[in-house]
């Protein structure tokens, strides 16, 4: 078993609009997929269906965290479940994360706070104990808070971490959400445009750190990017999509080579 | 509950009055020369209309009795606060006049969430609390020995309950009602006028009725009124004070019920009978009872007191003649001390002596520890405002009691 | 009547996003100033009107010039709670300058009435609610169709986007808190004939046009035009044929189980995030 | 050189106790395009709201065409015909698009000139005629950012400001952006741009300004700046990851 | 000596020693009282404001952190205090099942109405809340043989483990419930469930996409709310031995509102603040000015406009004052500007 997520025949409408059409691809483990495709194609619906935030008209959403993560999210004797259906909060306890294309951080927080967020659900303590701030209570949120400066020194902001989220530059903001993604020991992390908004030099950081992440929490990484130069250097696999439907897929090269994606996405090929 | 406060209060006073300065004839806010008093009312927002011109005419009366040098040498000094008709904030003004002013007396204590809340208060401290501008059932008392019974205190606005069985005595008395229909505002006023009526109604053999209810300052009571059409009654009490009623004659007269009807003595104002008395013009007459009585020689000069003290904006306004009132029953309270000390209890004995005269007409007895408010109701009902009748109200009845009215 | 005030709270709404509880408050105000000219001057009905509706539109100004305005920095609550503060205002300087008589107004058609089979609708009625239905039309086509219908929406929308566009936001705020102080004198004045002129005689008005504004929803005018008339008919039939005493909270709870079933009004559209 | 369209001075912009803009200087010249780079929170945004009036300015001036608009109210400044493509693209959530694009004419009187904006915006993103009646908030990230573009187009500015166009817009849309400022250059509008995209822009700009930290870091022709491209690198890579750390680099 | 200090600081620095102190500080109030130095009057009013902090305390854990607005606070407040006499006085079943009594079943309403109206948004759940009010305040109106209607519920100062209460004994009580109040609340607030509301506010959707069950914990704010508002109706009735229906209508729950916004949102100390200005201040202040104190009606305009004045100076509620202050003190952590504009940026939309 290699796949962690398997989306077959996704297909979702609004009003006349056909956003997804029969949609299907796969993410293996340990794998960096991208997901491409002109505006309006239809690849931050493809997120909101994984997550749960559309019901899809049609189609599975396969997810395959691991055995033991299936055991402790109340799912014992399977291998995957399908997500469709599910309610959107319980989607994270299995270890699928996602990060806003507009950044939805908690402004009035604090950096290290927001982070904590991400560890909403793996929190124990009961709400009377957290209430009357029982030891374990006390226990559990310093041990959260080690876990999510770790977050922080990760991306290296943590010395932001005491400062409030709202004034940030964009830049840390971004890293704060992905920092928050890393809380809830993801089994598939989906960045929705994450380089949007950065730099040259700040890209190249950042698809350094999507590598890292994949390899030192051991998931994978679904994303959807405009900025070719990272999608092509960071992706194992990428697909193509358009008009909701599916266009092509393959390696990075591949793609390159398509000659459908130049005319629906890349255009010319003078930049990469 | 007489026996655990009998401590505070000593009796039906008569017997300590003059001479038990000590222990039981507690005393203060009075000196050689001043007499203080107090009231908390809603001079602010919704109930401003009826404060305001109440503590102008509290103020008038005092007014005019310091002009002539006060009572057995002594001013009145009148403390106010608005409470803004909150409970809260009304007992925290009602424990300053107490404890902190340390006040002889409360005069005009106003309106029902306050004194509800604060009668037990009241009760408490002995202090004498002359008028209770609501007619909320807890005031009333047959024969109070103690001030746990409530001795101190000294109601004077009829009861709505009281009134209520007024009015349902003038339907079946004077109108020969068998079919009542009453209409009441779901507000303490409409629920215990509503409560008079019915417990007078059933206790009268052959007089049936049928009730409605309306929200208190609803704008629409189509609904009630067609039922009360629809049920065929031959006479309708209006138990609502305040801007309902006319909202309710209106509809009557719109919905063609064309039955007589009676409401509140609250009603009785030019201003009332102005909203409504071109409605029901030829329909049908509406009536309202009255604890005062303006056609005595002793009613037209206290108006003409009353006219000469209050500002002129109020000359017509009923609140400014309760004030007065209010006022002067203290008033004869003290009066009746000339020449004796006064402290609470001699001033509670005092109160009890005799009956004491309404400026207005009519007369209160206290005596035997009677707390009942006015008992007689006259009847006066709405006629087209004329040079010989400026506030629209035409006497009908003068003052009588139910069982006068009844025939008993 | 519940439908103008309705509207006025509405309109705010939509140009402030904010609720405007001091609706009815600044109703009765222009309304008791209405009743003041009449009773005082003896001034005709439709003149004590006019006098009242610039007495709404100067209120209207001078809340907006003198508070909402400086506001920027507050939050939608805060400025709710202004609103409050209005209220208390409003309610309070009204017995100072207009006294505390109680006062009245004539109706606007004396008599006369339509009767269809059992039911019967004066004259006056048939006008207040044929005015209702003219008003919310008028406001729908101006809003739907026109220039600065585009404005308020929009600034209700964004309103520092709004300015970006060049759009003159502040004068649709003072011209939105302006309408709906003249559409409150309104419905004081259609109300004031059933009643008499005192400082709570809006009260029920307030808080059945909020109910009006919900059932309809917010984002419509015709909506809470159409809510209004329903609580109407609805609590007249419920406390008709069943209860008179608890008719009322019947009609409310039909109202919050309404809003379980269409959380967002009679023709609200549901608006959700995308993300 | 031809006339300076637009002229700030000495800007200063503070939120609360942050001094986010530290005292810029910055000349467009009209008929140009002039590119304002830097990197994350260097103030290039905090800039283009101040001379839309948004930003609060705490010293310092601007001027239009010669006249003071330091102060002026944003609906004012936008009647002085300066259309600006906000951060965030900031459109009427609840509006459709084809109303969007209406607010974007409000300030335009002629019923004609209106229509062939229209008819100029839905050529140009021939995406948002599709979708002319789909409330706004529906959009795709992308077709927001045409959205947001093609709204600053429809009041046909003498002075477009563009924050970031490139924004979530996929390759062959960012191409057909550049080439669209290309033909509304050649109409004689004056454009000032603030891009990440900073090798694509400098190919399309006449002058660029690098801002750092808030201040005038480097300036100087397009064409210079590619040829210096090391350089520009150099001031765009660094600042971008601890702006606070950076407080010692001064002009 | 230098360790006692720096052990003393750390108490110092607890959160939770603070409120102990200041509940200690309002405890000498009725002892002042008492002595005659301070007005029995002022002990009644304060007493109040410390009650009204408590279901303010409850309505801002609603608005400031779950960003929902009720307004059906006093509903339920008055819910709590028929409660707390019925129970009391009625059933004769003595002072902590009447507490009991008032804690438990408006919080079970609440969560019942919860159900229903939190799956409505913003203004319409302000309203729906509204309606539930009314019709409690309609039913307080009608119920006689449990609120005995209009004219107003009579009850006694508690019997307390055998010791019958008296005023000053009751005002502690409720210094007591303010301080746990308070103190349960900065539990609530500076943990996990005070994030999980913080992210709730700020975006729904990112908030379900980290796991926060959005229902459970607006249901858990509204229950924290109705709770607050239960015992703080309790508390009512036994400081004011009674209770009338008109009393909890719409403008209560406004006021209530007020005074989280004039205090400032998510500020436990400020929600004090604002219940002292809203209630206590045009008490205690304007109606003893000369000049505006003696003009019938005018302390009441002027509430209002203390009101006005206060939002439009301190947006942020009268806790922008300790902010501005704090900065001024350290210049060292200039955070909250940016915040209040990101803050501006979330209202407006
Ligand atoms: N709730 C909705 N109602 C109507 N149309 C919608 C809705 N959500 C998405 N759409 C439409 O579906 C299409 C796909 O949108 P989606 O956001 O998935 O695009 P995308 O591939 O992420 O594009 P981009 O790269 O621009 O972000 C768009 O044309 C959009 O207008
Ligand atoms: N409303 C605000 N309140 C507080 N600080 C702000 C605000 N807007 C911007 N800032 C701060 O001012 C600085 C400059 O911001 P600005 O948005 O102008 O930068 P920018 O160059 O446009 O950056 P980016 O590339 O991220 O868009 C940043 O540190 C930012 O955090
Ligand atoms: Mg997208
Ligand atoms: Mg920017």
């Amino acid at each position: 078993m290699t796949d962690v997520l398997q989306v077959e025949n996704l297909s979702i409408s609004f009003g006349g609009l056909k956003a997804l059409d029969d949609l299907s691809f796969t993410v293996s483990d340990h794998e960096i997929f991208g997901l491409i495709g002109p505006n309006g194609a239809g690849k931050t619906t493809v997120f909101n269906c994984v997550t749960q935030f559309y019901r899809p008209d049609t189609g599975t959403v396969w997810f395959a965290p691991g055995v033991d993560r299936l055991v402790r999210a109340g799912h014992a004797g399977t291998d995957r479940i399908d997500l469709v259906g599910q309610p959107v909060h319980r989607v994270i306890r299995y270890g699928l994360v996602r990060t806003f294309q507009n950044v939805e951080i908690i402004p009035e927080l604090t950096v290290l706070d927001n982070v904590l967020i991400g560890g909403h659900v793996d929190f124990r303590s009961s709400m009377i104990a957290q209430m009357l701030r029982l030891p374990r209570a006390r226990a559990e949120e310093a041990q959260y808070r080690e876990k999510a400066r770790e977050a922080l020194r990760f991306l290296s902001i943590e010395h932001l971490a005491d400062q409030l989220a709202g004034g940030q530059p964009y830049g840390v903001r971004k890293r704060l959400e992905m920092a928050r993604t890393l809380m809830a020991e993801p089994r598939l992390i989906i960045l929705d445009e994450p380089a949007a908004g950065l730099n040259e030099s700040e890209t190249e950081d950042l698809a350094d750190t999507i590598r890292r992440i994949r390899d030192t929490f051991g998931c994978s990484v679904l994303l959807v990017e405009h900025d070719m130069g990272l999608v092509m250097d960071v992706c194992d696999q990428i697909c193509a999509i358009s008009f909701g439907k599916f266009l092509a897929s393959g390696t990075p090269v591949e793609i390159q080579r398509d000659v459908r994606v130049h005319e629906a996405y890349l255009g010319e090929r003078d930049d990469a | 509950a007489g026996g655990a406060a009998a401590d505070t209060g000593t009796g039906d006073g008569s017997s300590s009055a003059a001479t038990d300065d000590g222990s039981g004839g507690k005393v203060q806010g009075i000196t050689d020369t001043e007499v203080l008093i107090a009231n908390s009312a809603a001079t602010s927002g919704a109930y401003a209309p009826v404060g305001v011109p109440f503590i102008a005419g509290i103020q008038g009366y005092l007014d005019m009795v310091n002009k002539d040098g006060g009572v057995d040498g002594r001013t009145i000094t009148f403390l106010h606060t608005d409470d803004e008709f909150d409970p809260a904030k009304g007992a925290a003004a009602l424990t300053k006049f107490i404890e902190d002013d340390k006040v002889f007396a409360i005069v005009g204590h106003f309106g029902t969430p306050v004194v509800a809340a604060t009668v037990d208060t009241l009760k408490e401290s002995g202090i004498p609390s002359v008028y209770f501008a609501t007619g909320i059932g807890q005031l009333y008392a047959e024969d109070a020995t103690t001030d746990a019974e409530g001795a101190n205190l000294f109601p004077v606005q009829p009861l709505y309950r009281t009134e209520g069985g007024i009015m349902a005595a003038y339907a079946a008395g004077k109108f020969g009602a068998t079919k009542i229909g009453i209409i009441y505002t779901n507000d303490d006023a409409g629920s215990d006028l509503e409560k008079g009526a019915v417990s007078q109604i059933t206790s009268m053999d052959g007089v049936d009725y049928v009730e409605e209810q309306v929200a208190a300052g609803a704008a629409d009571v189509s609904a009630a009124v067609t039922s009360i059409k629809n049920a065929d009654v031959d006479f309708v009490i209006i138990a609502a004070i305040q801007g309902t009623m006319p909202t309710i004659v209106k509809e009557l007269a719109a919905q063609g019920v064309g039955k007589d009807a009676i409401t509140s003595y609250v009603n009785v104002s030019s201003a009332m009978s102005d909203a409504v008395s071109a409605d029901i013009q030829g329909k049908f007459d509406l009536y309202g009872p009255g604890w005062v009585d303006y056609s005595t020689d002793t009613a037209q000069a206290s108006l003409a007191d009353f006219q000469a003290n209050v500002d002129s904006q109020y000359a017509n306004n009923v609140y400014a003649q309760t004030g007065w009132i209010a006022a002067s029953f203290f008033v004869e309270g003290l009066k009746r001390l000339e020449g004796k000390e006064v402290t609470w209890d001699s001033y509670k004995a005092a109160m009890e002596e005799a009956p004491i005269q309404n400026p207005f007409g009519g007369t209160i007895d206290y005596s035997n520890g009677q707390r009942k408010g006015t008992q007689q109701m006259s009847l006066s009902k709405v006629v087209p405002v004329s040079d010989a009748n400026p506030v629209g109200w035409e006497p009908v009845e003068p003052l009588q009691s139910i069982d006068a009215l009844l025939g008993k | 009547m519940y439908a103008l005030a309705a509207l006025g709270i509405i309109l705010v709404w939509r140009t402030s996003l904010v609720m405007h509880f001091a609706q009815g408050s600044m109703g009765m105000f222009s309304g008791t100033a209405v009743a003041f000219v009449l009773n005082r001057t003896g001034a005709p009905l439709w003149a004590s009107v006019l006098v009242g509706a610039a007495v709404a539109i100067a209120l209207g100004f001078a809340v907006d010039f003198a508070v909402i305005r400086r506001l920027r920095r507050a939050t939608a609550v805060g400025k709710e709670i202004v609103t409050l503060g209005l209220i208390m205002v409003f309610l309070g300087l009204a017995p100072i300058l207009f006294g505390t008589e109680p006062m009245l107004l004539p109706k606007a058609i004396p008599d006369g009435a339509l009767t269809i089979g059992d039911a019967y609708l004066s004259y006056n009625g048939l006008l207040n609610i044929c005015l209702g239905v003219a008003i919310a039309a008028g406001l729908f086509v101006m809003l739907q169709k026109t220039k600065i219908g585009l404005a308020i929406r929009a600034t209700a929308s964004n309103e520092q986007t709004a300015r970006l566009m060049g759009i003159p936001t502040r004068r649709v705020t003072v011209l939105a808190w302006a309408a709906a102080g003249v559409l409150g004198m309104l419905a004081a004045v259609m109300i004031a004939p059933a009643t008499t002129v005192t400082p709570t005689f809006m009260n029920t008005v307030q808080v059945t046009a909020l109910f009006a504004c919900v059932l309809g929803g917010f984002q419509t005018f015709y909506g809470p035009v159409l809510g209004a008339y329903l609580i109407a008919v609805a609590g007249n039939f419920l406390q008709l044929y069943v209860s008179s005493v608890w008719g009322e909270q019947l009609l409310y709870l039909l109202i919050l189980l309404f809003l379980l079933v269409r959380p967002n009004g009679l023709v609200g559209k549901t608006y959700l995030k995308k993300v | 050189m031809p006339d300076t369209a637009l002229s700030i001075r000495g800007l200063v912009i503070r939120y609360g106790a942050v001094e986010a803009v530290r005292g810029v200087d910055l000349d467009v010249p009209q008929g140009h395009v002039v590119a304002l780079l830097g990197a994350n929170g260097a103030g290039k945004t905090s800039t283009l709201r101040a001379i839309s009036g948004l930003s609060p300015v705490a010293a310092g001036s601007i001027s239009y065409e010669g006249r003071d608009i330091t102060h002026l109210d944003a609906e004012k400044v936008t009647r002085l015909g300066i259309a600006q493509s906000p951060e965030g693209r900031q459109v009427f959530a609840d509006l459709t698009v084809e109303e969007n694009l209406r607010t974007g004419a409000f300030t335009v009187r002629s019923k004609a000139q209106v229509a062939s904006s229209f008819d100029r915006c839905y050529r140009y993103f021939p995406r948002l005629a599709e979708r002319r009646s789909q409330l706004a908030y529906t959009l795709s990230g992308g077709e927001l950012q045409m959205l947001a573009i093609a709204r600053a187009l429809m009041a046909s500015p003498r002075l477009l400001l563009l924050d970031e166009p490139s924004l979530g817009l996929a390759p062959l849309v960012v191409q057909d952006i550049f080439r669209i400022l290309a033909e509304i250059r050649a109409e004689g509008t004056t454009v000032l741009i603030v891009e990440q995209n900073a090798l694509q822009t400098l190919k399309i700009a006449d002058y660029a300004y690098v801002l750092a930290t808030g201040r005038n870091h480097l300036e100087g022709p397009a064409a210079d700046l590619i040829q210096d491209h090391a350089l520009v690198e150099a001031y765009l890579g660094s600042g971008g990851k601890h702006p606070e750390k950076n407080t010692k680099e001064t002009p | 000596m230098s360790t006692t200090f720096t052990a003393a600081g750390r108490l110092a620095r607890n959160p939770h020693v603070g409120y102990a102190v200041f509940g200690a500080a309002l405890m000498t109030l009725p002892v002042l009282a008492g002595s005659g130095l301070m007005m029995t009057s002022t002990l009644m009013t304060v007493g109040f404001t410390l009650i009204y902090a408590i279901v303010a305390m409850g309505l801002n854990l609603l608005l400031g952190y779950s960003g929902l607005i009720s307004l059906g606070t006093a509903g339920f407040m008055g819910l709590g205090a028929y409660l707390a006499a019925y129970v009391q006085d009625d059933l004769g079943l003595g002072f902590w099942v009447a507490v009991l009594a008032a804690l438990v079943i408006p919080t079970v309403i609440g969560i019942l109405v919860g159900v229903v109206s939190l799956r409505v948004r913003s203004i319409y759940l302000a309203i729906a809340t509204l309606t539930i009010s009314e019709i409690l305040l309609k039913t307080f109106e009608q119920a006689e043989w449990f609120t005995h209607g209009t004219a107003g519920k009579q009850s006694h100062y508690p019997v307390i483990l055998g010791v019958q209460a008296d005023r000053a004994l009751v005002f502690g009580i409720i210094v007591v419930a303010l301080v746990l109040v308070m103190m349960l609340t900065h539990n609530i607030v500076h943990g996990q469930l005070g994030r999980a509301l913080h992210a709730m506010r700020a975006s729904e959707v990112a908030a379900q996409a980290m796991g926060v069950n959005v229902l459970t914990y607006k249901l858990f704010a509204f229950a924290v709310a109705t709770l607050y508002a239960g015992l703080a109706g309790a508390l009512y009735l036994f400081f004011l031995k009674s209770s009338y229906p008109s009393t909890w209508n719409l403008f209560l729950s406004l006021n209530v509102v007020a005074m989280v916004v004039v205090g400032g949102l998510r500020s436990i100390y400020g929600t004090v603040v604002g219940a002292f200005v809203i209630f206590a201040v045009p008490e205690l202040v304007l109606k003893r000015l000369p000049v505006i104190g003696d003009v019938a009606g005018l302390p009441y305009i002027f509430s209002g406009v203390l009101i006005i004045v206060v939002i439009m100076f301190f947006p942020q509620g009268l806790r922008g004052v300790w902010d501005v202050g704090r900065r001024m003190a350290s210049t060292r952590r200039p955070v909250s500007a940016p915040v209040d504009a990101a803050r501006d940026e979330v209202a407006a939309r």
